[in-house]
């Protein structure tokens, strides 16, 4: 690529002319920046100063950018140039707004201006234009595994969208679970009766789809690959295997019905009347229409519905969560009775009624119909059938004995095995196993990891579709217990993430949360001492190794937080656009006053989503904090190497804070495991300091929100009030 | 004039909140064209208004600042601001929408530098917080808004602070004789995302929000929890500014009832919980929550969190619909009347603050913008039996969670990817 | 010929020398100034009130206010149906709408109502005497005639029960009903807006079989006023009145207060804003005598 | 629905619920009830009542006939209309509570000496004969209800508040002794009779 040429430029907008020398700071960017052009300006930001550098760019081939004005996060479209490398000095909100104006600090005010002109400089040196990965892969098709309703409806979503499609069904019938129910519940105005599964219909669309390619009985034995390039060992029943080439995964792989067997205090395979729900759903098709009966041929003529059997229970081996679906399944099943005779008797017994947004019309529709509800707490069921339980509106003991028991059984998710409980074999060994779903040769397992309960559901709130393994979106009852409704809607969306995946793919881009990022992982295999770190801390499981133990980094599967550069002790790993030197030139590049000068250096390191931006809105309110503090901002906590550190300490700085998101299990760091790998770091850095004879007190590393407005700013203070009562850093030189 | 590049292949994406920003995201994130429509002068929608998310606490602007960052990279995205659809003709490939785009008198230059909110003296009601303190009528709207760029308010035109404001902006960003405009834009798809609203609280009469200060809205207690909110994050109640210990929820205001809204709106349950932790979080000694419920609706896993604050021996479940709140002239309490119906206890309750969960009703009903569009009863969009190439994301189509109204708005973005898909095709 | 004419459904309570004669005195001359004519329904019935349920069921009792409504549209074809009672209000429109809205009780009234030759369609909306001032009339038009403000007397408006649900005035609450307070802001005295009984039930018919639960609630209802320092008590319901001012010494014994409040009805303050005498308003018919109203009648 | 007095009850079945809806004024809404409450906590007389509506309506569907019918809650409404105001499924509460009580009533198994009873019973043929209220008829009837001796008694409780009235020319002495009443009266009987008969057939009440 042609030689590198910087071009800075400096804003006097928004006071910074007024409280900053800028002629002084051009020449910092000048001299000690080395920049080949350098450019005041009153107002960068308006098309004015933009064209100007748009100019630049084009006309005396300036291909490094520094603009020293505002926060990154302020007028990012409008400084949004192609193909150069952007560094920012935040002289706005990171200089004169959390100072405030006092005439006797303008030279400490300027010299951190100074600094963060010096440390743009310095990291635009050391980045690169990032290429696109010529190891992409281009492959579009997507797996669905699962041919219930979620993986029918992906796989016909996936094709209506133009895209080819591999379904994969275990069983030797599509339609799943669904297939088996006599109707659903209605998705649509008025929300009064039960509606056609539509499931047939379905079917038929997949069928007939040429871009659907279905096989059932089949499993997958083994994925190995990336986005894009995935290769799948598809195993028939029968033996006989072939393997397909797929870009994207969508697994929805369901759910099997809690073992109703586990409820016997229910009267379950005891009681002549005792059944579960999609027993009943069979009786019901069986009546197909007519009166419903028995297994044993006895007419129902009374039924009681007990909700949440062996769900929201603490007991062991039963549900502790709520299936969601069933209180409106009960209710559609009480009108299969009615609907067919209303003489028939059928009650409710619920805990709570879960029958939220427009299940609401159909609970109402269901007490028009005669249905009745009873807020109940069922004790037990005896052999001949008789329910006991607790009337807790009269609080009464009481019983009755229903021609019919339906137990509202929950949902267990097929998710495969646990990767944290079951390790995966070392590379050679490698087997399927039948108990997983995906059979990865991943290096951290051969399924998805779980969450709570069992269940594949993304850990965020706001990105439901984030799985730790790139490409490989979940959907449907494996993800969290769902109604169909609620299936048919996430499936409909993991397709979409899907084909996402496939697009990133071929061009090399990165996914959530980093969309977009050309830039990949690559590494110095000789430097490489084959510690596994970097594999064992991906928290998305796109490192394995190679039969010598080298890491073999699958750049499609990178979300580019750089967790494994902050592991790496012999720093072979690096980004084109974020490095152990983009960040190392920029804190050496910090101008270091002697220790007489009662002028302490703190260097914060600050998530670049959340303690960064907590500190933008501290300046944005004016909360002022310790005007020797320099900040830089990491894509991660994750991918702070402790060399930067020790570099910063040798190099005389008095302080190091760092600033990372909440770990634990309701982690926010949106690289999963980032922070927390950090804080374990960092708890050995003690060692290191006593080595060098400093106090442990120099380094503190803090989970930081982003709504840490107040606290941020404090809790740099906190350090600077240290410092003082510790003194300077002995290490300057 | 503002200029948008609009084709039959851009999908028009209608409600600038988490669900309408998911939706343009994904659409052009498969590189697809995006214009983003949002009344408000800022993206962020309800979310923006929200402290913490349950189940996990965690803060919504930390999703929204990644949002908003690959909104700001995102070349295919075209957002306008202070927006509003009034009129959908067409058909599905083929659509044309008038877009009424309401005058800011600030434009693009603005660097939110703040100089003209310090020179205008006029004061109205902060929206953000619902109307429970005044700003300045130059204002940001809030601290995360995007885009970041300072409003004039239209009630300050003409006057003297109008003038102020803009000989106080060196940028030339104030532009006093901006008007309001309409464009037609032709689109060949729309994702309709327009959100939900809280239920008046007023006319729930026998509550008395318009009669005892001590009575809020479950979104007005959101905003007390915000450290820049209007009560500096300090859980207080309005009559005295007296510390609020002891809080009462009361579930359904407003839903499941014929009087006002049919529906359940699903989330109550769940806010109502995690703001029973604002109150231990305050005050962690002596806090006390009493909710008062027909039906706790924690469902699937959000039973987990349900169980946690059922297990915390300072939050009190009563089943119960309140029948009536009289405020106590002495001490400004708000008195609770009703029957414990497990069991039947009649109670007359006293606290320090009255919390009403409201619930959810859609902004707009879209059924009202283009007929084909059909709504449930409660105006939300029936999606199932719509006929046209609109497709309803998020609380626009049903009362929903910010992890499912997400995951309604990935669904109904590759359906409208679909149709532009078609158009691509037969064009090619 | 005045200009606003209505099918006048007066009720028991409001002959002569029954326990609302006074009401009808006040409403008679409030009417006359506000030009609205009342023409009686020949030979009305009682409307079986609420209290008709236990021995009149369901269908008797529709057919007490069947027989009014009929013969309503029969004698005033084309006139609103005005009631002054708040129970003949309630129980003639509960009918009327109950009726209208299932066909199997219109025919079963119909071939009842047969037997004297009489038949109801349930065209004619059954109105308050209330919403007639409102609608028709309109608070300015009520404002026009006064003639003697009724300066600086403190009024609790006492809107109780069947005047305001389930039906109630249009655009008001339930729970908060403003339209009393309005009127005496009209008649130039001052309504007491902190008031918060206005809604409270007096006990109705229990007054009678339940009195001493009913007195609790009466003493509520004077209480608030009374704490509030209310010189008098307006309401718009013969029921109310009576069992608000009637048993007052008893409640003074019972719950020991000194309550000698007078309890009026809206129609009265008008009458005398409008400046009829003591008499035209039905001032002599209040057991706890109207002094200031009075005084002022008299000026 | 026929012979209802014999009517064997399962607890938890619909029998006792059906017998409502087919025979109770506005009956066929007990089985809306989502047992929220508001009704119970609306009613002014609440603390009065052993069963408030709502835990009737749960008896109803558990099949508890004669605590419902021998109840004397329903007898407690005042008929304030708060509880149907409030409803937020729109039940006819007030209505209900009338309906249960007359059907208790009818079936004679309601509470005998409930004074709110036996006061309705005077006031229907009070006002059925003459077509009219004859106010002292009325109250003096209620005052004997308990006998010639607590009648005197009550009377003369109430002695001030009779003499207010008629000397406020709100109470008609005479009204004992005229023949007062409207002129329709013979045929407002016969509407009567047969508005009872109707109401009798369809609800099995037939003599």
């Amino acid at each position: 690529m042609s030689e590198m040429k910087i071009g800075a430029y400096i804003c006097q907008g928004c006071g910074i002319g007024e409280r900053l020398d800028t002629k002084q700071l051009a020449n910092v960017a000048q001299k000690e920046g080395k920049a080949h052009l350098v450019r005041e300006h009153e107002f960068l930001c308006n098309a004015q100063g933009v064209a100007m550098i748009q100019a630049d760019i084009e006309k005396e081939g300036v291909n490094h950018v520094v603009i020293a004005a505002c926060s990154r996060r302020a007028k990012a479209e409008t400084f949004n140039f192609d193909s150069v490398a952007i560094s920012r000095a935040n002289l706005r909100e990171g200089v004169i707004w959390c100072q405030p104006a006092d005439a006797d600090k303008q030279e400490i005010v300027q010299e951190m201006a100074d600094d963060y002109v010096r440390m743009a400089c310095a990291e635009t040196k050391k980045m690169q234009i990032p290429e696109v990965n010529p190891n992409r892969g281009g492959n579009k098709r997507i797996l669905v595994v699962g041919g219930g309703i979620s993986g029918l409806t992906a796989a016909t979503e996936a094709a209506k969208t133009g895209y080819d499609v591999v379904l994969v069904e275990k069983t030797g019938a599509l339609g799943g679970h669904a297939a088996k129910l006599a109707k659903r519940v209605p998705n649509h105005e008025p929300f009064a009766d039960p509606m056609d599964t539509g499931v047939d219909q379905l079917i038929k669309q997949v069928e007939g789809d040429k871009h659907i390619a279905v096989h059932l009985n089949s499993t997958i034995t083994k994925t190995s690959g990336a986005p894009g390039q995935f290769s799948v060992d598809i195993t028939k029943e029968s033996g006989g295997s072939s393997t397909e080439n797929v870009g994207a995964i969508i697994m929805a792989s369901g759910f099997t019905p809690f073992d109703a067997n586990k409820l016997a205090r229910y009267g379950y395979g005891k009681a002549p009347n005792v059944v579960d729900s999609l027993e009943l759903e069979a009786l019901a098709k069986k009546a197909n229409g007519g009166p419903i009966k028995r297994t044993d041929g006895k007419e129902v003529k009374s039924v009681v519905f007990v909700q949440c059997a062996g769900q929201r229970s603490p007991k062991e081996g039963e549900l502790p969560y709520c299936s969601g679906h069933c209180c409106n399944t009960s209710i559609k099943q009480a009108m299969y009775f009615k609907d067919q005779n209303k003489d028939v008797d059928a009650m409710v017994m619920y805990t709570d009624l879960r029958t939220p947004g427009n299940g609401e019309d159909f609970y109402r529709s269901a007490q028009k119909k005669g249905v009745t509800f009873t807020k109940g707490w069922p004790k037990e069921v005896s052999a001949n059938g008789e329910l006991k339980f607790k009337d807790v509106i009269l609080n009464d003991e009481v019983a009755t004995t229903p021609d019919l028991i339906v137990l509202a059984t929950g949902m267990v998710a097929n998710s495969g095995v646990d990767i944290e409980q079951v390790k995966q074999d070392e590379p050679g060994e490698w087997q399927a196993s039948p108990q997983s779903v995906l059979n990865m040769v991943y290096r951290q397992g051969k399924d998805l990891p779980l969450l709570k309960n069992g269940f594949n559901d993304s850990h965020f709130i706001c990105f439901p579709y984030e799985t730790r393994r790139t490409g490989i979106y979940t959907c449907g009852p494996v993800r969290r217990p769902m109604d169909m409704a609620q299936a048919i809607e996430d499936a409909t969306g993991a397709a979409l993430k899907a084909i996402q995946a496939v697009e990133n793919a071929s061009l090399g881009r990165a996914a959530h949360p980093r969309s977009g990022d050309l830039s990949y992982p690559s590494f110095r295999r000789e430097g490489c001492t084959q510690c596994k770190r970097c594999t064992v801390e991906c928290p998305f499981g796109a490192i394995d190794e190679d039969e010598q133990r080298y890491p073999v980094f699958n750049e499609s599967r990178c979300r580019r937080c750089g967790t494994c550069m902050g592991a790496c002790p012999v720093r072979v790993i690096s980004f084109e656009n974020y490095s152990i030197d983009t960040v190392g030139n920029q804190l050496k590049a910090v101008d270091m006053p002697d220790e007489f000068s009662e002028k302490p250096r703190i260097l914060v390191l600050a998530c670049e989503n959340d303690a960064y931006p907590a500190l933008d809105m501290a300046a944005m309110n004016r909360i002022p904090y310790s005007a020797f503090t320099r900040v830089i901002p990491v894509r991660c906590l994750g991918s702070v190497n402790t060399i930067w550190i020790n570099d910063a300490l040798s190099s005389g700085y008095d302080g190091a804070i760092l600033m990372g998101c909440q770990k634990g299990d309701n982690y926010q760091c949106h690289f999963v495991k980032g922070s927390e790998i950090t804080h374990v770091r960092m708890s050995k850095i003690d060692d290191t300091l006593k080595g060098m004879s400093l106090e442990p007190e120099r380094v503190r590393t803090y989970e930081v929100a982003i709504t840490d407005v107040q606290r941020a700013p404090a809790l740099i203070n906190e350090m600077a009030e240290t410092i003082q009562k510790i003194g300077l850093s002995p290490l300057k030189f | 004039m503002t200029a948008v590049v609009a084709t039959n292949e851009t999908i028009l994406v209608v409600g600038g909140g988490i669900s309408g920003v998911t939706a343009a995201l994904e659409a052009a994130e498969c590189g697809k064209d995006v214009v983003l429509v949002e009344k408000q002068p800022t993206l962020g929608g309800r979310v923006s208004q929200l402290y913490r998310y349950f189940p996990k606490l965690c803060h919504p602007t930390c999703g929204m600042e990644i949002n908003f960052k690959r909104l700001k990279v995102n070349k295919r995205i075209r957002v306008l601001t202070m927006a509003e659809v009034t009129s959908l003709s067409g058909e599905a490939g083929d659509y044309t929408a008038a877009v009424k785009i309401a005058p800011r008198y600030v434009n693009e230059n603005c660097t939110a530098c703040g100089a003209c909110a310090e020179a205008v003296t006029a004061e109205i009601d902060d929206a953000h917080n619902y109307n429970m303190r005044k700003i300045k009528a130059a204002y940001l709207p809030n601290a995360m808004a995007y885009p970041q760029r300072y409003v004039l308010d239209p009630s300050v035109i003409g006057t003297p602070d109008a003038d102020k404001a803009k000989s106080a902006c060196k940028y030339n960003a104030i532009e006093l004789d901006q008007k309001e405009e309409t464009l037609n834009l032709k689109v060949g798809t729309v994702v309709w995302a327009t959100g939900w609203k809280p239920y008046d609280a007023a006319k729930i009469q026998p509550y008395g929000y318009d009669r005892i200060p001590n009575v809020i809205t479950s979104v007005e207690f959101e905003r007390m929890m915000d450290p820049f909110g209007p009560t500096g994050g300090k859980l207080v109640r309005p009559s005295d500014g007296k510390e609020a210990k002891n809080v009462a929820f009361i579930q359904c205001a407003g839903s499941r009832d014929k009087n006002h809204l049919s529906h359940c709106s699903r989330i109550c349950c769940m806010a109502s919980l995690k703001q029973s932790t604002y109150v231990s979080e305050k005050y962690p000694e002596d806090g006390a929550v009493s909710i008062y419920y027909i039906d706790i609706r924690a469902i699937d896993r959000f039973e987990d969190f349900y169980q946690k604050v059922r297990a915390d021996k300072s939050v009190k479940f009563i089943k119960s619909k309140v029948a009536s709140i009289v405020e106590d002239q002495a001490t400004g309490n708000p008195v609770l009347h009703g029957v414990d119906t497990e069991g039947y206890h009649r109670y007359a309750n006293p606290h320090d603050l009255v919390v009403l969960a409201v619930g959810m009703e859609p902004s707009v009903d879209a059924s009202k913008i283009m007929k084909g569009v059909a709504a449930d009863v409660s105006g939300f969009i029936d999606v199932n039996s719509t006929t046209e190439a609109v497709f309803g994301a998020g609380c626009a189509s049903n009362a929903l969670d910010v992890n499912r109204a997400v995951q309604s708005a990935t669904a109904a973005t590759l359906r409208a990817i679909q149709v532009v898909n078609r158009v691509s095709r037969a064009e090619a | 010929m005045a200009t606003k004419q209505y099918s006048f459904y007066p009720g028991c309570s409001s002959e002569r020398k029954a326990s609302a004669a006074n009401y009808m005195t006040s409403v008679e001359s409030m009417c006359k100034t506000l030009d609205i004519q009342l023409n009686e329904i020949p030979d009305w019935n009682c409307c079986a009130a609420s209290i008709g349920y236990a021995e009149g069921g369901e269908l008797p009792r529709h057919t007490m206010n069947a027989r009014n409504i009929a013969i309503s549209e029969k004698e005033h074809p084309d006139q609103d149906i005005v009631a002054t009672c708040a129970a003949c209000w309630l129980g003639t429109r509960e009918t009327q709408e109950r009726v209208v809205h299932s066909g199997e009780l219109l025919a079963d009234i119909n071939s009842i109502l047969s037997e004297a030759g009489l038949k109801m369609e349930g065209k004619k909306p059954i109105r308050h005497m209330v919403e007639v001032l409102i609608e028709d009339i309109g608070y300015d038009g009520l404002k026009k005639p006064v003639k003697k403000p009724l300066e600086g007397i403190k009024i609790a408006g006492y809107v109780g029960c069947q005047t305001n649900r389930p039906f109630g005035v249009v655009g008001e609450s339930f729970e908060n009903p403003k339209y009393l307070d309005k009127m005496v802001e009209i008649v130039g005295a001052e309504p007491l807006d902190k008031y918060d009984q206005k809604v409270t039930c007096c006990g109705g018919a229990l007054a009678f079989s339940e009195p001493d639960k009913a007195y609790v609630q009466i003493n509520k209802i004077l209480e608030s006023a009374y704490d509030h320092g209310a010189e008098m008590v307006v309401t718009p319901c013969p029921v109310c009145q009576m069992n608000v001012e009637v048993y007052q010494d008893m409640i003074n014994k019972k719950f020991n207060k000194k309550y000698k409040i007078p309890v009026v009805y809206y129609s009265q303050l008008m009458a005398v804003a409008y400046g009829a005498n003591a008499k035209e308003a039905g001032l002599d018919g209040n057991i706890i005598r109207a002094t200031k109203l009075e005084q002022i009648a008299s000026k | 629905m026929g012979n209802v007095n014999t009517a064997m009850i399962e607890k938890y079945r619909n029998d006792f619920l059906k017998e409502v809806e087919a025979n109770v004024e506005e009956g066929d809404w007990v089985k809306m009830c989502m047992q929220c409450g508001v009704c119970s906590g609306s009613c002014p007389l609440g603390s009065a009542w052993e069963h408030p509506p709502q835990e009737i309506f749960m008896m109803i569907r558990a099949g508890k006939r004669d605590e419902v019918l021998k109840s004397d809650s329903m007898w407690m409404c005042t008929s304030c209309y708060n509880c149907i105001a409030r409803c937020p499924r729109g039940l006819p509460i007030t209505h209900i509570m009338h309906g249960l009580a007359n059907y208790a009533h009818r079936l004679g198994i309601a509470p005998k000496m409930n004074p709110t009873r036996r006061f309705a019973k005077m006031f229907w043929s009070n006002i059925s004969s003459s077509g009219r209220v004859n106010e002292l008829k009325l109250s003096v009837g209620l005052y004997f209800m308990d006998g010639i001796v607590n009648g005197i008694k009550k009377g003369l409780q109430m002695a001030p508040i009779g003499l207010g009235m008629m000397k406020t020319g709100r109470l008609n002495p005479m009204g004992l002794f005229s023949s007062h009443g409207i002129k329709g009266k013979g045929e407002l009987q016969k509407m009567l009779k047969k508005a009872r008969e109707i109401e009798d057939k369809r609800k099995g009440f037939a003599a």
